[in-house]
C-alpha cells in the first residue's frame, strides 16, 4: 500500500456546494472516489490510496491532467485504488465531478 | 538409369507392412499403434494435424507412445503446438527436428526443450508460409489428420470444423504420401465428403471425440467501458469513415466490443449497409447480434466455433455451407481471403515499439505467430480496387510524388496499460531479447511497423498513413501511448500539431462523448443475451453459461 | 472432553440423554430443574440431515415442555461441505434450526450454549451463537479458519499473520480471542454443574455481545457503529 | 429498456430500486467508517466498508435498506460491515418501517478479520429475527454478480422472502471451496452450467427457497420488493412447524438426488433439461404448478 498526496492551487471555487458524492467500487483493477467540497483555501487536495506500489510519478501526470481539465478550488478528493489503470482513473475522476456538479461546470 | 518411383515403391512398402493390421481401410483402435510403427520410418518428416480448435489428440498421443527405438528422428511439421503430447514426442526422442507456426499453450515448454538441445526448429511461420512449404520443400511423408466421421472406403467428414484437414492431405497424398485418419465415428455413408475417400489410406476410431477449443469466444459480461469507448473511435473514426465493408478481427474483448456496438451504436450512426458486410472469421458468437441486425452479409471461415453449429446451419445466406447443411471451413483458404480480400485487419498485441512493430512474444516462451501476420499486413499482390483500400493508399502516399496504389488498413487496437499495469507501449521490444537468447535469425515480429496504418488506444487514433517521417510516427505513436512511460515522454508541441493535423484523433475530435462509453451500449451483456439473439440456436459450452 | 464425561460433570445427580451416532439428546437435572440438552459429538459436520433433527428437537422442546431450558452441546468443524448438501438448500436447514431455536428463546425458555470441544463456522452459527450466552471450556477450540489455509486464501504471507495474531484477535482461531470479542461470555472451568447452575439463573438482556467486546477490548468498533447506525439522526 | 440488476454496483442498485431521490444514508463515506483491520494487513479498505445502509421510500412506503457490495472483498462481512447491518436492523424495531430491504451480495465471513465477522453475522441473524418478531418484514433481493454464501445465505433464508433473478445464487459453501476441500469430483465449479442449476435461482425458486423469480431487471426487482412489503411475518410455533414439516418433506422427497435434474424431473417437469435456457416469463409458467 502507498499513501499519496497532491494539492493544485489556482482552481475555481464551485459555484454552489453540492453533497460530497463517490462513484467507483474498491475492487481488483477498480478504485472508489469520494468528492468532497470543502474549505481548502482555494486548494484543490486529492489523497490517494494505493495498492500498487512505485507508480506515483503516474499518478502525478493523470491528475495534473485531470485538475487542468476541470480547475476545481475547495474540493477534496479521495480515492482508495486497487491497481486500476491511468484509463480508468481518469474515467472515474470524471464521473466523480460530473455526478457532483451535475454536469454544470 | 535413374529410378523415377523410388517414392511409390516405398509407399507400397509401407502398406504392406501396415496390411496385418487393417482391415481395408479401417484399422482398430487398439492397433493404432502397431498402425504408426508399421508405416513410419525414422527420419520421416510427419505432419500432425492440430490448430488452435480442432486435434488428432489421439494420433497425438499415439505418436508419443512409440517406442523411440524404432521411430526416432522425426521431422514434425504442424500448425500449432497445443497438446503436452506435441512436446513429449520431442522429450521422449521420438521427434528432434519441428517446423511449426504457432504454440500458445504450450510456448514456455518449447522455449525450455529448445534451450536443452532437445529440439531443433527449422522456422517459424505463418499458417499460409506453412502449407506452401507442405508443397515445396516440406512435404509430409506421414500426415496424421483429423476428421468427424469416416466411411469404410476412408471418405472423410470434418463436419463444421474442416480446418487445416485439405491442405494437409493434398499435400501428403499427391506426393505418395500416408494419410491416416483419427475420426469420432465410422459410419456407413458420410453426410458430405469432405476429403475424397482415394486421398485417405487409413481411418482409426478414436476412444474419445476429438478435442475441441472454443478459442473465439468472448464473454459479453467482460467487456469494460474503456474497451466500449475503443470500440466506439473505431467504428466512427475507421470504419465510417474509410467504408470498411471487408474485414478481419483478431480474437479479444477489443474486437468483441466492436462487433457488439453494430447493431447500436453504429446502426444509431447511419451504417448500416454503409460498412461491415463482408467478414473473414471464424464465427464469434459476438457477431450474432450484428448478423440478425442485417448488418452482416457474408462470413467465411478458418474453423468453426463451438455451440455455433445449429445457429450457422439455421443461416445459411450468412455463412458457406454444405448440402448437409453443416458449416464448410477452410483455413489455407479463408487465410488468402483475409490476406487478399480484405481492407481491414484490427487486434490487439502485447506491445508496440516507436515505429509501431508489434509483438507477443515474452520472455522464456516461444509462441509463434499463426495468422495474425498474413491478415495484419498489406498485400503487395492485390490489384483489385475498393474506397477502403484507395483511401488508405492515397493518405499514405500524397505528397510524394509516386505511382497511385492502394493500401491495406491495419489497425493495432490496444489500451495504453495492460493489467498489472503492464505497458503496451515500450522503447524496445521483449522480442529481440527473446531472438538473443533462442539464437532466432531475426526478433519475432508480429505485425510490421510498415505495414501498421492506425494505433488505437483509449486516448485516441494515431494515423500512421498521414506521418511523413519516422519522427513524425514515433510522436503519433507516443501522442497515444497516454500514461506509460513512452507516453509521457512525448514531445507536446510536436503532438499538438499532429492532432491539429488530424493525425493524432482524440475521442472529442471525433464527436464522441466519452460520456455515453457504458456498457448499456453493448447489444448483449452476457452469452445469455447471445442466445436470446439467436432464438436459442446459439448452444454455448457448460463453461460459458450462468444459468 | 467427551461428550459422556462432560455430561456427568454437568449433571452430577444423572441424566437422561440418548446417543445416536453423532448425535445425542435428553434431559438433565440442576437444582430440580429440568434441563433439555442437545448436542454432536466427534466434531462432526452438520449436514442437512443433523441440523434438521436438532430443530425438531428444539420444536419438541417448545411444544411439549413450555419454559424449559436449553443446553446447546454442538461439537463440529462447521458445515457440511457437498454438492448435495447445497443442492437441498442446507443453508435453508441451518436458518431453519436458528429459527427454531429463537422461537424457544421467545417463549420463555433459556438458552445456553457451551463449547466444549469444536465450533466452527456456519454450525456454530446456527447453534450456539444462538444461545442467549454461549460458554466455552478453556481447552475448546473455535475458528472459522485455520491460519495456513487463511494465508493462501488471502495471500498474505503465514508469518505476517501468526506475527499479527499474537496481538489481535480479531482472525485467528482460539477461544480466548472469542471470549476477548465477546461472543464467548465465559470459561467455565472447576464445578461445571455449579456453573450451568449460575448461568442458568443470571438474568439476560438481548444480545450483550457487542458490549463484552467493547469492554474486553477485542472488539472496539461493532457497538459503536451499531448505535451509530441505529440512532443517528439523517 | 431492461437495466441489469447484476452488472450494476450495490449504490447504483440501491438508488435505482428506491423512489428518487428518496434515499438518505446512514454512516455514508465522508464519515471514513473504514476497516481497521484491513490496513493492518495492507488491503485496501473501502469508505463504506462494503455496504451501503439507510432509509428510503418504495412506492411512497417507508424502507430502511442495505445493500452489500460484491466487488468489495466479495461482499463479505468484517466488524464494521456487520455492526452496520445490526444497526440498520435495530433501528427498525425504533422506526417501524413497511420494511427493511436487504439487496444481499457476499461470500460469507470475511477472512482477513474472520472472527468479528462470524460473531457480527451472528449478530445480524439475531437482529433480522428481533426485527420480525416485532412485525417488521425483511426482504431479501438477490441478483449481484457473487451471489449470496456463507453466513448470508443463512440469513437470507431467515427473512420473510427472497426475491432472486436467475444469475443469483444462494447457497452455504461456494463451489469453489467444496471443490477445494472434496475435489473436483463432488463439485466442479468450473462447470457453470452445474453450479447454476445448483444454487441459481431458478433451482431455488423451484425448492421454494426463492419467493418470487425475476428477470435481471432493476424494475422487476422493485416491483417484486413492493409486492412483498405488505406481508406480515409470522415466527409462531404453529408456522416453524409448518416449515418444519416442508423441510423434511423435502428431505424425503429429494434426499437421495444427485443432480438439479433429478429434482426437477421428480417434481413433475417434462424436458427438466430444457430449464436452464428458458426466460423468465415461459419459465415461470412451464413450472406454475410444479412447485415443491
Amino acid at each position: 500500500m502507498e499513501s499519496l498526496t497532491f494539492e493544485y492551487q489556482g482552481g475555481r471555487p464551485l459555484a454552489s456546494a453540492p453533497p460530497a458524492t463517490l462513484v467507483g467500487v474498491v475492487s481488483s483493477g477498480n478504485l472508489e472516489v469520494l468528492v468532497e467540497p470543502t474549505d481548502l483555501g482555494g486548494a484543490c487536495r486529492i489523497e490517494v490510496l494505493t495498492a500498487a506500489v512505485g507508480f506515483g510519478a503516474i499518478w502525478q501526470a493523470v491528475l495534473d491532467d485531470f485538475f487542468d481539465r476541470h480547475r476545481i478550488a475547495d474540493v477534496r478528493i479521495s480515492i482508495n485504488d486497487v491497481g486500476a489503470t491511468p484509463a480508468v482513473v481518469s474515467l472515474r475522476l470524471d464521473q466523480a465531478l460530473e455526478a457532483l456538479t451535475g454536469g454544470q461546470p | 538409369m535413374h529410378d523415377w518411383d523410388l517414392q511409390a515403391r516405398n509407399r507400397k512398402a509401407r502398406l504392406e507392412r501396415a496390411a496385418p493390421v487393417s482391415k481395408g481401410k479401417v484399422v482398430a483402435t487398439a492397433d493404432a499403434r502397431a498402425l504408426l510403427e508399421a508405416v513410419i520410418e525414422p527420419g520421416d518428416r510427419v505432419c500432425l494435424e492440430g490448430n488452435n480448435q480442432k486435434q488428432a489428440d489421439f494420433l497425438a498421443k499415439t505418436l508419443a507412445s512409440l517406442d523411440p527405438g524404432r521411430v526416432h528422428d522425426l521431422h514434425m511439421v504442424q500448425s500449432v503446438l497445443a497438446l503436452p503430447e506435441h512436446l513429449d514426442i520431442f522429450e521422449r526422442g521420438i521427434a528432434t527436428r519441428l517446423d511449426f507456426s504457432f504454440s500458445g499453450p504450450q510456448g514456455a515448454r518449447l522455449a525450455k526443450l529448445v534451450g536443452a538441445g532437445q529440439i531443433a526448429i527449422g522456422a517459424i511461420h505463418t499458417y499460409l508460409e506453412l502449407f506452401g512449404r507442405y508443397f515445396v520443400d516440406l512435404t509430409p511423408r506421414v500426415s496424421l489428420v483429423v476428421a468427424q466421421a469416416a466411411d469404410a472406403a476412408g471418405n472423410l467428414y470434418t463436419g463444421p470444423n474442416t480446418e487445416d484437414t485439405p491442405v494437409i492431405v493434398e499435400a501428403t497424398a499427391f506426393k505418395r504420401g500416408i494419410v491416416i485418419a483419427q475420426v469420432n465415428e465410422i459410419i456407413d455413408t458420410v453426410p458430405r465428403v469432405d476429403i475424397p475417400g482415394d486421398w485417405v489410406d487409413f481411418v482409426v476410431q478414436s476412444p474419445s471425440p476429438h478435442y475441441i477449443e472454443p478459442l473465439f469466444t468472448r464473454d459479453p459480461a467482460q467487456i469494460s467501458e474503456i474497451q466500449v469507448l475503443m470500440a466506439m473511435m473505431a467504428i466512427k473514426g475507421i470504419y465510417a469513415e474509410y467504408e470498411v465493408n471487408r474485414l478481419n478481427h483478431g480474437i479479444g474483448f477489443d474486437t468483441a466490443a466492436i462487433e457488439l456496438l453494430l447493431p447500436t451504436y453504429a446502426e444509431s450512426l447511419g451504417l448500416k449497409g454503409k460498412i461491415c458486410r463482408h467478414w473473414a472469421l471464424n464465427p464469434h458468437p459476438a457477431l450474432i447480434p450484428a448478423i440478425e441486425s442485417g448488418f452482416v452479409e457474408s462470413v467465411h471461415s478458418f474453423g468453426s466455433e463451438m455451440g455455433m453449429e445449429a445457429y450457422i446451419q439455421a443461416r445459411p445466406d450468412v455463412f458457406f455451407t454444405g448440402p448437409d447443411g453443416s458449416m464448410r471451413s477452410n483455413r489455407a483458404l479463408c487465410q488468402a481471403a483475409g490476406h487478399y480480400a480484405c481492407d481491414l485487419f484490427i487486434g490487439s498485441t502485447l506491445q508496440i515499439d516507436l515505429a509501431g512493430n508489434s509483438s507477443t512474444a515474452t520472455l522464456g516462451r516461444i509462441a509463434g505467430f499463426g495468422g495474425a501476420p498474413n491478415m495484419g499486413a498489406d498485400a503487395r499482390g492485390r490489384r483489385h480496387a475498393s474506397p477502403a483500400w484507395l483511401k488508405a493508399g492515397r493518405e499514405a502516399r500524397s505528397g510524394r510524388n509516386v505511382i497511385p496504389r492502394g493500401q491495406k488498413l491495419v489497425i493495432q487496437m490496444v489500451e495504453t496499460f495492460r493489467e498489472h499495469m503492464q505497458p503496451a507501449f515500450v522503447e524496445r521490444l521483449d522480442a529481440w531479447e527473446l531472438a538473443e537468447s533462442a539464437g532466432m535469425a531475426l526478433p519475432p515480429v508480429m505485425i510490421y511497423g510498415e505495414d501498421v496504418s492506425h494505433v488505437l488506444t483509449e486516448e485516441g487514433i494515431a494515423n500512421l498513413l498521414l506521418c511523413r517521417t519516422d519522427e513524425e510516427r514515433e510522436q503519433a505513436i507516443r501522442g497515444v501511448a497516454g500514461y506509460t512511460p513512452v507516453g509521457l515522454a512525448r514531445d507536446k508541441r510536436m503532438v499538438e500539431n499532429l492532432r491539429d493535423r488530424g493525425v493524432i484523433r482524440r475521442a472529442e475530435d471525433l464527436g464522441i462523448d466519452k460520456r455515453l462509453a457504458t456498457r448499456d451500449l453493448l447489444a448483449a451483456h452476457s452469452i445469455k443475451d447471445l442466445v436470446r439473439a439467436s432464438g436459442g440456436l446459439y448452444d454455448p459450452p457448460k463453461r460459458f453459461r450462468n444459468w | 472432553m467427551d461428550a459422556k464425561t462432560l455430561l456427568e460433570r454437568l449433571f452430577p445427580g444423572g441424566c437422561d440423554v440418548a446417543f445416536d451416532d453423532v448425535y445425542f439428546s435428553g434431559t438433565g437435572q440442576c437444582n430440580n430443574t429440568d434441563v433439555a440438552v442437545l448436542g454432536t459429538v466427534d466434531n462432526t459436520p452438520i449436514g442437512i440431515e443433523l441440523a434438521y433433527r436438532m430443530a425438531g428437537e428444539v420444536l419438541d422442546v417448545v411444544r411439549n415442555h413450555p419454559g424449559r431450558p436449553i443446553l446447546l452441546l454442538v461439537d463440529t468443524q462447521g458445515q457440511r461441505l457437498s454438492h448435495r448438501d447445497e443442492l437441498l438448500g442446507i443453508n435453508g436447514y441451518m436458518a431453519h434450526l436458528a429459527k427454531c431455536i429463537d422461537l424457544a428463546r421467545r417463549n420463555g425458555h433459556r438458552i445456553l450454549g457451551l463449547v466444549y470441544s469444536h465450533a466452527v463456522s456456519g454450525g456454530f452459527l446456527a447453534s450456539s451463537m444462538l444461545a442467549d450466552t454461549c460458554y466455552a471450556l478453556p481447552d475448546a477450540e473455535i475458528r472459522v479458519m485455520n491460519l495456513p489455509a487463511m494465508a493462501r486464501v488471502t495471500k498474505i504471507p503465514l508469518e505476517r499473520l501468526t506475527e499479527l495474531s499474537t496481538a489481535s484477535p480479531v482472525f485467528a482461531p482460539g477461544v480466548g480471542n472469542y471470549l476477548r470479542m465477546g461472543a464467548i461470555e465465559a470459561l467455565w472451568e472447576g464445578d461445571l454443574a455449579d456453573c450451568l447452575a449460575k448461568a442458568l439463573a443470571a438474568p439476560v438482556a438481548g444480545d450483550r455481545r457487542r458490549a463484552f467486546g467493547e469492554e474486553r477490548q477485542g472488539r472496539l468498533l461493532a457497538r459503536p457503529v451499531a448505535d451509530r447506525v441505529r440512532h443517528d439522526a439523517v | 429498456m431492461r437495466h441489469s440488476y447484476y452488472e450494476d454496483s450495490a449504490r447504483e442498485r440501491l438508488l435505482g430500486l428506491l423512489d428518487e431521490g428518496s434515499f438518505r444514508e446512514i454512516l455514508p463515506p465522508t464519515e471514513r467508517v473504514v476497516s481497521p483491520h484491513l490496513r493492518q494487513l495492507d488491503t485496501p479498505a473501502a469508505f463504506d466498508d462494503g455496504i451501503i445502509v439507510g432509509k428510503g421510500t418504495l412506492d411512497g412506503h417507508s424502507v430502511l435498506v442495505a445493500a452489500q457490495e460484491g466487488g468489495f472483498m466479495g461482499g463479505a462481512v468484517g466488524e464494521v460491515h456487520g455492526a452496520k447491518l445490526t444497526g440498520l436492523l435495530e433501528r427498525a424495531l425504533d422506526e417501524r418501517p413497511a420494511a427493511v430491504l436487504l439487496l444481499v451480495e457476499s461470500g460469507g465471513v470475511r477472512l482477513h478479520e474472520a472472527n468479528a465477522g462470524l460473531i457480527a453475522v451472528s449478530e445480524v441473524m439475531r437482529a433480522v429475527l428481533a426485527v420480525r418478531a416485532a412485525g417488521v418484514p425483511v426482504i431479501v433481493l438477490n441478483g449481484g454478480q457473487y451471489g449470496c454464501f456463507g453466513g448470508m445465505g443463512i440469513v437470507s433464508r431467515l427473512c420473510d422472502a427472497i426475491v432472486m433473478s436467475e444469475e443469483g445464487r444462494l447457497g452455504l459453501s461456494g463451489p469453489e471451496v467444496i471443490e477445494t476441500t472434496h475435489g473436483v469430483e463432488e463439485f466442479d465449479s468450473r462447470d457453470r452450467a452445474l453450479v447454476w442449476r445448483t444454487v441459481g435461482g431458478k433451482h431455488r425458486y423451484l425448492l421454494g427457497e426463492a419467493t418470487v423469480l425475476v428477470d435481471d431487471d432493476l424494475a422487476a426487482f422493485r416491483a417484486a420488493a413492493l409486492s412483498l412489503i405488505g406481508s406480515t411475518p409470522d415466527l409462531g410455533l404453529e408456522a416453524m412447524e409448518a416449515e418444519h414439516a416442508r423441510l423434511g418433506e423435502r428431505l424425503r422427497r429429494f434426499g437421495d438426488c444427485r443432480d438439479a435434474l433429478d429434482v426437477w424431473e421428480r417434481l413433475g417437469i417434462a424436458e427438466p433439461e430444457r430449464l436452464p435456457i428458458l426466460d423468465t416469463e415461459t419459465f415461470l409458467a412451464t413450472v406454475s404448478d410444479k412447485r415443491a
